[in-house]
């Protein structure tokens, strides 16, 4: 269940964000969600998101790639439709390794594709986020702060100094809080 | 600086909401497509449209094999002779069809074509149901003289009232018997019959008889 | 599919018609996989035919009046291909090249279709009236130029014609026709004889510009019996020695343990100084002693004169036809000399016709000064072959009829041309050089509204038309008494039917009249038959036109042969134009260098610079006949010009040395037998290699090749059977030019040694059907993979056509349809083999080892529930090759040929070491030297 | 080596908004008149390219100057040559992200871009050269009726695999990496329509935690993948020839030296490209001196790597004493009828990247954009002694023939450089081919070294 957004701030760069994060956690809110132009550094530490496990489905899918395309040299050339081709082995095993390797990259690759955007919430081309007035600047140089309504701690009054005492250029409540 | 134009300050998202579901539906729509596009010749291929089966064709005389060879208990041989003697079956000549119908249906509409063809001595144009391709050399007299019989790859003539391909006739198809002949032989004063069934025992000894190799290399049909 | 419709029970025109539909249903459409929905059944089947079962028919080729036994091949009677006729004394089951091309002139879309008269289409009425004019006053004015022949029919109309037309002149002509020797004969037995040749008692044998097993008639037997004498089996087999001696390098040159080149002009010099060697050895009178041999040739000479000697009457020396009377005067004294028993004498087989004569001079006199009122011209092409002093200026006659096959020159010169008919067409009795009697029946119905010789001179005798064949078969017991046609005809040949030799007695006297000083002009000219073409008669032939010539190679044009070293004076290399003049007439003709030419020549062959409506031949090369003069014959001296101009030439091999490389390896019988530096030298280039691949099973007939180069002569008769049995498409002869020939055969050519002699070896080579084939492994979609009987198969329509096959078959010898070379429609795809894919383009083709007649032997063997061994199976290339030097079988069968040569010493693989393991294996060039002259 | 601490692959420190500004608005500024001549040029000489490709079809191969022996030539060079010019792309992109190479960042999307389109100018020739391009599927397994298979043994269905994964992965690589930029312009463009298009394609990209999260291992990975990748495609591409028994194409260093050859003549396209781009659309403060002094130096390092294998060739032939591979590499290759190409090839390979010994001439972009061209040039004859020079003389002197190229086989050429050359303008033109992203959050490392020094 996704939880709405309640609060948005624009902050100027992602030390900003970074402080302003601190600074709401200080105030006990713990359920935020950042939006920025670039990855900011030491951003995903702060706010605890654990590792992707983006690599292991990208190995499964090289996995069965290769480990497929392997089996399919084996079975059209040994079982399928076996012939004498110049006297080569039947399983001549070093000439299916190109492909297995080719085929193990191609799976992982669209593996890593897939699912990056799968797990980045891709496709959506409609978000609540895209609502705010001025979210536009985050592909700019805007690093956009939300938290969720679902944050218990959340208080529009402090939240609102808070941020804005942080430099926020711009504060924005998203329907009711 | 660069002369960009001023920021454009519309209100609100560039798509709705409802979009995310149309993008998403649109995606699976491609990928469906994607898959079309290349499934569906593999089916067409494989399909009678394609393989020319079970498509009876209008023929210069609406000749029944059910009444010649059920009724009148033709052999396929009698007809067909060349079955036996070199690549093509063929068809048998004018004057093999008159040696009956100078007597029977003489005077037949039906059979008025022939009744030319026998006069004029222009052959007939008939329609040819089981056709290969020109680099496929495939010969009927070894297929005959050596345990296969003729509904194996023809089906049931003898039912049709008008013949129609039965197999495929695809490589795939050949292959699949060339690999492993031996479930398809039958004695040789079976060859032609259409309702012959085999005991275990008989198929252990027509193997014996007729040794079958499996001949899947290329040049046993295609040279 | 379908059944194909019976010719027989068709007429001509229904034939036409149907054409089309035969040849698709035949299978010979290629590679379309939607084929032709109808299916035509014979209103009446013929009783022989089996649709799809080719049936063989035996009947006779004529060259020139000599026939050669053939046995064709006809599918739902269409011929598709010509096989030697084993039991035919002229054959002995071979072919040369031009017999096996012969069936696509069957097929030549340039036949005369028609009787016309200057152009318009008539009736054979109205040839009956000219021919009823001509008949008029016993024939005066009439004039009739026949080629020579040796039909028993002709003969027996000619005599009547003799009898009731007197007045009419009768000539035969052909411009090789042998005539020379049979002069020269006459000055020294008193009479016109013919020499045969018994060359399996033959020890030693020297010929004089002879191409023995070339373009004689007899050639094919020469050959097979030269042959005989040189399987070699291991150093001490015994082995004749042939010394060859000549202008210009020939097949025969190429078989030859030692090979001389001289100057046209002193080919009869050196006969006279062999006389006079023999004189001073006591076997001829010591008058005959001089001249001696001075120079260099002293050497070779002496050492000749000795081995000949030795051999005693086991010996054979042979003058070329294209030599005057007084060298085969000469060449007669010699034999007789050495009391030669391989050298014997008979009539020859041709009609004579009373006062008729085989000189075109009186007949060129008589046009020329309007004597002529009706001249009739039987087949051959005068206008364009008459020698340049003798033309024919056939518009001067008030009337002329030409009956031939093809619209040539001499048809656009007369007023009615009436449509001849081809060999394969007719009924007729001829007789082979040696006067074996030879049937020939037709193949098929005459394509066009053609008429025979006989019809046309029993018209002109006023006698009442008479079917072909009634008129052989009515003849028979007359012409061939004692026999039966049927037999006959069934056999091909009338068994002892030859003329047999006569005793002779030689007039010493007129002996050595040869002059004894060889020409003093700085150059010479050679002027030789075609090997194909011969004089230009098969010029609108494709096939032939892009045969590789067997030395220099060249396809689709001729070109004046010169050796390096006068080419090197002269500044002339390949392609360059030079003018050659002969008595004031001049021709520009390119040059091309060939090692082993005699210094100071040029050698043009004749046939090519065709004028006539013939489409292929036109504007291929120029004709050699404008520098032939009666008066100088085929050697002329020649004024040379060099022009500034080129033409690039259509030559299939550009190279002619070994380049270091040890592909043709080849060793003299004594360095077989004795020296171990050759033995193992060539036992390296066999045997089992270190290998990382296992086998697959090897049972059953596994089939291999083995080539024996000592009696290849390259006369390239393999390459044409390969085209004509496998529908090997022609490419024309910008193609050639940039190597896209066809051919899966090809023979390369390689001087093998150093001296200026240049001795050259021949090494056929095609698929070698690797064990371990290159090819196959680098095939992306399995067009190409090994069956389990040893044969790299080449699946034409799996291929996609990468070509990466090619490039990894180290001896090259796959050829890519890098166009739509097939023909699609047009008479001439009637003669293609229905047992064989017609390519499409872009795949890739090679030989087979002619898969199709190995598995209809198989499918043969299984029906009839024999075990299936293939002694029966033949490759095209075996069955023609007149040496019999390629053999062809399993290896898994101790008994074979094939087997027995791979335990041969001088057995080799080429490219042994690439470890492809190819199953074609040769047997090295093995020389017979005497030992005198190293 | 970790990152280097070099602050002059970024002039000027402009901020975010300015670096956003600058590099966006290349797909929206009206095209100069140059790019518009060229537009016209290279459409053009594609219409030339399609135009042979279809007489090709129609006709057959024949229309090329290829024959048996050389049943190779203009086209598998051109593939060779084509797809090699893609390896330095990637190399670029991936291997130097791997690396930790800053300054690849400046140029890294210009590459990634030359590189798919360098493969589908590759990609056409592997068709085109078929006999039956219509029957290429049969490279590919699926079930047919046939009951056929591809042959796994041969090098082309390994051609084809790595060829098609290649392209791929590059296309993927480089979308991936381009998704935020893609945002940047749905967000920034000047009008609602290209805002849509922008928009569809950026598949409402945000930037939010969890999508960097994913992107940047996604794209790490893809660049790992990416490294042995590049190294495989044209290692395979090599196996085209080497696991043949020719002389002159079965030579085992082929991998490595194909590798690096294909990246030498791939920095010097990047060379040819860059240098006139930077021009016309001001981008000296993106990409500056630094990265062509890199590059030149890079050229060197490739050019040695290629004079090594050049010698190893040689020496190897020698050593082998096979008498066939003596004759190719020694007599023919330098003394024989091609001996001209051969004699270029090594004038262009070994002697002209010598310059960049000189850090002068490393800085002067007129040598630097000459120098390309003949390295180009170079390792296109490289590739013409190999696939042509080799099969003119094989085995058999008997088969031995030349090779010349037809109108054809030149117009197919100059046409691929034209259609080249479009989807390189139409890249120029539609996406941003500096990376903005990235650009930003490398000033801002940079600034951080910077207060950390």
């Amino acid at each position: 269940m996704k939880d709405k957004i309640a609060l948005a701030a624009e902050l100027g760069s992602g030390e900003e964000l970074k402080r302003c994060i601190e600074i709401l956690r200080d105030l006990g809110m713990s359920r935020f969600e950042t939006f920025t132009p670039y990855e900011v550094e030491g951003l995903q530490e702060l706010l605890g998101v654990p590792r992707s496990r983006l690599s292991w489905i990208v190995l499964a899918a090289a996995l069965v790639g290769g480990g497929g395309a392997y089996f399919l040299e084996w079975w059209i050339n040994v079982v399928s439709y076996p012939l004498d081709i110049g006297s080569r082995p039947l399983h001549s095993a070093p000439a299916f390794l190109p492909i297995m390797f080719e085929m193990a990259v191609l799976f992982g690759s669209i593996a890593a594709l897939i699912s990056a955007l799968v797990l980045g919430g891709l496709p959506t081309l409609w978000h609540p986020m895209f609502e705010v007035e001025g979210f536009r600047s985050v592909t700019d140089d805007g690093f956009w702060l939300a938290v969720h309504a679902g944050d218990t701690a959340l208080d529009r009054a402090s939240a609102t100094a808070a941020l804005e005492a942080a430099g926020a250029r711009r504060v924005v409540w998203l329907g009711a809080p | 600086m660069l002369d960009a134009p001023a920021h454009p300050r519309t209100m609100g998202a560039l798509f709705p909401p409802w979009t995310n579901t149309a993008f998403r539906i649109a995606l699976i729509g491609v990928a469906l497509a994607a898959t079309g596009v290349i499934v569906a010749p593999m089916v067409y291929a494989r399909s009678p449209f394609a393989t020319g089966a079970q498509q009876p064709l209008l023929q210069p005389i609406a000749f029944d094999h059910r009444h010649h060879v059920k009724d009148d208990g033709i052999d396929c041989l009698y007809c067909h002779e060349n079955a036996q003697r070199g690549p093509y079956a063929g068809l048998p000549d004018t004057a093999r069809c008159m040696g009956c119908h100078a007597q029977i249906w003489n005077d037949s509409v039906t059979i008025a074509p022939l009744r030319k063809s026998y006069e004029s001595g222009a052959p007939i144009r008939w329609q040819r149901v089981h056709s290969l391709p020109d680099f496929v050399y495939f010969d009927h007299s070894i297929h005959v003289t050596r345990g296969i019989g003729c509904v194996t790859c023809h089906g049931k003539v003898d039912d049709m009232a008008a013949v129609y391909q039965v197999k495929p006739l695809s490589m795939q198809w050949c292959v699949d018997c060339h690999r492993d002949p031996a479930p398809h032989l039958r004695p040789l004063d079976q060859i032609t019959s259409t309702t012959w069934q085999p005991t275990p025992e008989e198929m252990t000894r027509l193997a014996a008889t007729f040794e079958p190799r499996s001949l899947t290399r290329c040049s046993t049909c295609h040279r | 599919m379908t059944k194909p419709i019976g010719l027989d029970a068709l007429s001509r025109r229904q034939f036409f018609k149907l054409a089309g539909i035969g040849a698709a249903a035949a299978g010979i459409a290629g590679c379309s996989s939607r084929p032709a929905r109808d299916i035509l059944p014979y209103a009446e089947r013929p009783p022989e035919l089996t649709p799809g079962v080719a049936t063989y028919y035996a009947t006779s080729l004529v060259q020139d009046g000599h026939a050669t036994g053939v046995i064709v091949e006809t599918h739902e009677g269409r011929p598709t291909k010509i096989e030697g006729n084993p039991d035919h004394p002229a054959s002995l089951g071979a072919t040369r090249a031009i017999e096996q091309a012969a069936v696509l002139s069957l097929y030549d879309p340039q036949r005369t279709r028609a009787i016309t008269d200057r152009g318009v289409p008539t009736s054979w009425a109205s040839i009956e009236r000219v021919l009823a004019e001509a008949r008029a006053d016993r024939g005066r004015g009439t004039q009739v130029l026949l080629e020579p022949t040796s039909s028993l029919l002709a003969g027996e109309l000619l005599a009547r014609i003799r009898a009731t037309l007197p007045a009419a002149r009768v000539t035969f002509w052909a411009p090789f026709a042998a005539r020379a020797s049979l002069a020269g004969h006459r000055s020294v037995f008193g009479r016109p004889l013919e020499r045969r040749l018994a060359l399996h008692d033959a020890d030693v044998i020297v010929a004089l510009d002879a191409d023995l097993v070339g373009d004689h008639p007899f050639a094919l037997a020469h050959a097979r019996h030269f042959a005989d004498r040189r399987r070699v089996v291991d150093g001490d087999s015994r082995m004749n020695r042939l010394y060859a001696i000549e202008t210009s390098y020939s097949p025969t040159g190429i078989l030859a343990d030692h090979r001389f080149r001289v100057r046209p002009s002193e080919i009869g010099l050196v006969a006279r100084e062999l006389l006079a060697e023999l004189a001073a050895a006591g076997k001829v009178a010591p008058e005959l002693a001089a001249p001696r041999a001075t120079g260099p040739r002293a050497r070779w000479i002496a050492a000749i004169a000795r081995d000949l000697v030795a051999a005693g009457g086991r010996s054979a020396i042979i003058a070329g036809e294209r030599q005057p009377a007084a060298v085969h005067a000469l060449v007669a004294g010699l034999n007789a000399a050495l009391a030669s028993t391989c050298v014997t004498y008979a009539p020859s087989a041709l009609i004579e016709a009373g006062e008729a004569s085989h000189d075109l001079g009186p007949l060129a006199t008589a046009l020329a000064h309007g004597e002529v009122t009706t001249l009739i011209i039987v087949g051959g092409n005068p206008s364009y072959t008459a020698p340049a002093d003798q033309g024919l200026a056939i518009d001067r006659a008030e009337r002329s009829l030409y009956l031939g096959a093809y619209a040539n020159e001499t048809a656009a010169a007369c007023h009615y041309v009436v449509p001849g008919l081809h060999d394969l067409e007719l009924w007729d009795v001829v007789r082979a050089a040696d006067g074996t009697i030879s049937p020939q029946q037709p193949m098929i119905e005459p394509l066009f509204d053609g008429h025979s010789t006989c019809e046309l001179l029993a018209t002109w005798l006023g006698d009442k038309p008479v079917a072909a064949r009634e008129r052989v078969e009515a003849a028979w017991p007359r012409l061939v008494p004692g026999t039966s046609f049927h037999q006959a005809l069934a056999r091909g040949a009338v068994a002892s039917s030859a003329t047999p030799a006569v005793p002779v007695e030689v007039a010493w006297s007129a002996v050595a009249t040869h002059a004894a000083t060889p020409s003093t002009a700085a150059y010479e000219l050679e002027l030789r038959a075609h090997p194909y073409l011969y004089d230009g008669r098969h010029a609108n032939n494709p096939w032939l036109l892009e045969l590789p010539d067997p030395i220099t190679k060249l396809t689709w044009d001729n070109a004046a042969q010169v050796s390096p070293r006068t080419a090197a004076r002269l500044g002339i290399k390949t392609g360059d134009i030079v003018a050659l003049a002969v008595a004031g007439r001049s021709l520009e003709v390119p040059a091309i260098v060939v090692p082993g030419q005699a210094d100071a020549t040029f050698t043009l062959y004749c046939g090519f610079g065709r004028t006539g409506a013939e489409g292929v031949a036109r504007g291929v090369g120029v004709s050699a006949f404008r520098l032939w003069t009666t008066a100088l014959g085929f050697a002329a001296p020649v004024e040379v010009a060099v022009t500034d101009r080129q033409r690039t030439l259509a030559i299939t091999q550009g190279h002619w040395e070994l380049e270091d490389r040890d592909q043709l390896p080849s060793a003299t019988l004594a360095e077989l037998g004795h020296d171990p530096r050759v033995r193992s030298e060539l036992a390296r280039q066999r045997g089992p290699q270190p290998t990382l691949l296992g086998k697959f099973s090897q049972t059953g007939a596994q089939w291999a090749m083995s080539i024996d180069l000592t009696t290849c002569s390259g006369c390239s008769a393999c390459v044409m059977a390969c085209a004509a049995e496998n529908n090997t498409p022609v490419v024309g002869r910008e193609q050639v030019l940039n190597s896209r020939e066809m051919h899966w055969l090809r023979l390369d050519r390689y001087v093998t040694g150093p001296d200026e002699d240049a001795p050259i070896a021949v090494e056929p080579m095609a698929c070698q059907h690797c064990e371990n084939a290159p090819c196959e492994y680098v095939c992306p979609v399995e067009a190409t993979s090994h069956s389990d009987d040893g044969l790299n198969e080449m699946t034409y329509n799996r291929c996609v056509g990468t070509r990466f096959c090619s490039n990894n078959c180290p001896y090259k010898v796959r050829r890519f349809n890098w166009f739509d070379f097939k023909q699609h429609s047009g008479l001439q795809v009637l003669a293609r083999n229905p047992d064989v894919t017609v390519r499409d383009r872009g795949v890739m083709e090679k030989c087979t080892y002619c898969v199709q007649r190995i598995r209809r032997a198989e499918i043969d063997a299984r029906e009839a529930g024999r075990p299936f061994q293939g002694h029966d199976v033949r490759t095209a290339c075996q069955q023609v090759c007149p040496t019999q030097a390629i053999t062809f079988g399993s290896l898994n069968d101790a008994t074979t040929a094939v087997t027995e040569h791979r335990t041969r010493p001088h057995d080799y693989a080429v490219l042994h070491d690439q470890g492809t393991v190819p199953r074609t294996h040769y047997l090295a060039r093995i020389r017979n030297r005497n030992p005198e002259l190293g | 080596m970790t990152t280097a601490a070099h602050d002059d692959v970024l002039l000027g420190r402009p901020s975010d908004h300015a670096i956003n500004e600058q590099l966006l608005s290349t797909t929206w500024r009206p095209m100069t008149r140059g790019w518009k001549i060229l537009f016209a040029i290279c459409s053009a000489f594609t219409v030339l390219l399609f135009a042979l490709i279809t007489l090709t079809f129609m006709r057959g191969i024949g229309m090329w100057g290829n024959n048996i022996p050389n049943a190779w030539g203009f086209a598998i060079i051109n593939f060779v040559w084509w797809i090699g010019i893609g390896h330095a792309g990637t190399f670029i992109s991936a291997i130097m992200l791997v690396l930790e190479q800053n300054w690849r960042t400046s140029i890294n999307r210009f590459t990634e871009g030359m590189t798919l389109f360098a493969v589908m100018q590759a990609g056409l020739f592997p068709l085109l050269h078929l006999g039956r391009p219509w029957f290429a599927y049969w490279l590919f397994p699926y079930p047919s009726v046939m009951g056929t298979w591809p042959q796994v043994r041969s090098a082309l269905p390994w051609d084809a695999a790595a060829v098609s994964t290649y392209f791929l992965v590059s296309l993927m690589f480089w979308y991936l990496g381009m998704v935020p930029d893609l945002a940047g312009l749905r967000d920034r463009a000047p009008t609602r329509r290209r805002r849509i298009i922008y928009g569809i394609c950026a598949l409402g990209w945000r930037g939010s935690t969890q999508q960097w999260r994913h992107h940047k291992v996604a794209y790490m990975l893809l660049a790992g993948i990416a490294t042995p990748l590049v190294v495989s495609v044209h290692s395979i591409v090599s196996l085209d020839f080497s696991i043949t028994a020719l002389p002159g194409y079965h030579s085992t260093i082929f991998p490595p030296f194909f590798v690096a050859g294909a990246i030498f003549s791939g920095f010097a396209l990047v060379l040819t490209l860059i240098i006139p781009a930077r021009r016309w659309f001001k981008l000296e403060n993106v990409i500056t001196l630094r990265h062509f002094e890199l590059m030149a130096k890079m050229c060197m390092v490739m050019s040695w790597i290629a004079i090594y294998s050049y010698v190893v060739e040689i020496f190897l032939a020698w050593y082998s004493g096979d008498k066939f591979e003596i004759y190719q590499q020694i007599m023919y290759r330098p003394f024989g009828f091609y001996a001209w190409t051969f004699w270029t090839m090594i004038a262009c390979n070994c002697l002209v990247p010598q310059l960049f010994w000189s850090r002068r001439m490393r800085r002067n972009l007129k040598v630097l954009w000459i120098a390309s061209l003949l390295i180009n040039l170079g390792m296109w004859l490289e590739r013409f002694e190999i696939v042509v020079v080799s099969l003119s003389r094989d085995f058999l002197p008997s088969s031995w023939h030349t090779y010349m190229p037809t109108w054809v086989d030149l117009g197919i050429l100059a046409g691929t450089f034209g259609f080249f050359g479009l989807l390189f303008l139409l890249f120029l033109r539609f996406v941003p081919f500096v990376p903005v992203a990235e650009i930003k959050q490398m000033r801002g490392e940079l600034e951080r070294e910077k207060v950390a020094a």
